[in-house]
């Protein structure tokens, strides 16, 4: 399991590959990978972004991101977990988030990556302001809900 | 009867940081404090604000929650990460 | 989009970099990417697999791996869509399937990714024979039902 | 009354093609016909085995949708792709 914040750009494919080619020693025993890749837009609520700060509040979000693993882990049989986030400045159409689930089948993978990414959007303690093209600072308030996106 | 004197660090982040204009507080007393207490303490008549969320070495806690010497209380607003 | 039968192996993320790189004329739009990848084990009902051989129905995989995504982009706000599938021989440790949904928002991207693996694995023409290590021939017979996992 | 002679290719996979051992078979005829008639047009006394799936130009249908002149049907067990 790695859990990691970044306060350099990162590819999320190599990071997936580097842990998969020395980390994860379970070649021939994971069946399902399931992975998520936040990434910044250049538009949020309708405003054109140019570039984002991400504050963290550091050794609590290792730990909290450490509990929802380990509470997916009692909830899925999974294999091995893989977090990255990004902090400080960060421009459009890089990563911001990296989650990634191996298990032996795709129902642990799927159902344990979604209550991960979900559990940070609501509890990891990470900030994001918002510098607009209009050069306007905002902190963002709030983050949508997953799974009611729709109604949203 | 010995009282034991508290010594709680206090941390502040995002938009809540910067309207108060710190990010870290000390404060101590000889009573048991809860997390509003410690509030108060460090704050004095600003009123903690709504929806600010609070925790205890890093784990989330509500308001009412007391506190240990050397415990870190942090507030701060919702999150919005990932 | 892209579907794409692969007879020879293929690398997931290099996949993913390519047609983001090229294909996906997106940048700054998708702020979530739902992955999934179906890797070949070395055990299946508790018997060790030495080697697989994916048969399928050539044209009609085509056919319908477009339903599923047609279906899904009526269903969820989604931007783009990359399935790569498997066929021939194939060993453990490497992928059998990659489905990846671009969307502006997660709750979209993964559950159109959910619904086509599902679709795929439900009503896509592939089968899969493995030989174990016993040298025994079997074909599998059956799928597991993903959202069912723990009941099993 | 004209009859048109209808041609009818028919498809076998996975394993099923190995239990009747053929994958391809061409049957005609001169009136309305259902899938369920094809299979019987091309494998005689062999009964459909239970759990077959039909699909008529690579879209699935039912065993009684009737085929048209120059249709493809395939006939194949469960998927397991994925």
């Amino acid at each position: 399991m790695q859990i990691r914040i970044c306060p350099e750009e990162f590819d999320p494919f190599h990071e997936i590959q580097a842990f998969q080619n020395t980390a994860l020693d379970k070649a021939g025993k994971y069946g399902a990978t399931s992975i998520f890749v936040g990434t910044m837009r250049d538009l949020n609520d309708d405003k054109d972004v140019e570039v984002m700060t991400l504050e963290h509040y550091e050794g609590m979000t290792e730990k909290q991101l450490g509990i929802f693993v380990s509470e997916a882990q009692q909830q899925w049989q999974i294999l091995d977990a893989l977090i990255l986030h990004r902090v400080g400045k960060i421009l459009p159409d890089q990563t911001i988030v990296l989650v990634v689930v191996w298990a032996s089948h795709r129902g642990d993978a799927f159902d344990a990556c979604r209550y991960i990414i979900e559990a940070l959007k609501s509890k990891a303690p990470f900030w994001k302001k918002e510098k607009l093209t209009s050069k306007e600072e905002r902190w963002v308030t709030k983050n949508t809900d997953g799974y009611l996106q729709k109604n949203n | 009867m010995v009282q034991t004197i508290m010594s709680i660090k206090v941390r502040y982040f995002a938009s809540l940081k910067e309207t108060i204009g710190k990010s870290e507080d000390e404060v101590s007393g000889e009573r048991t404090l809860s997390v509003s207490d410690v509030w108060r303490l460090a704050n004095q008549s600003t009123e903690l604000p709504e929806n600010i969320l609070a925790a205890v070495n890093m784990d989330y806690v509500g308001l009412d929650t007391n506190v240990n010497d050397g415990d870190e209380v942090a507030f701060f607003p919702p999150v919005t990460g990932g």
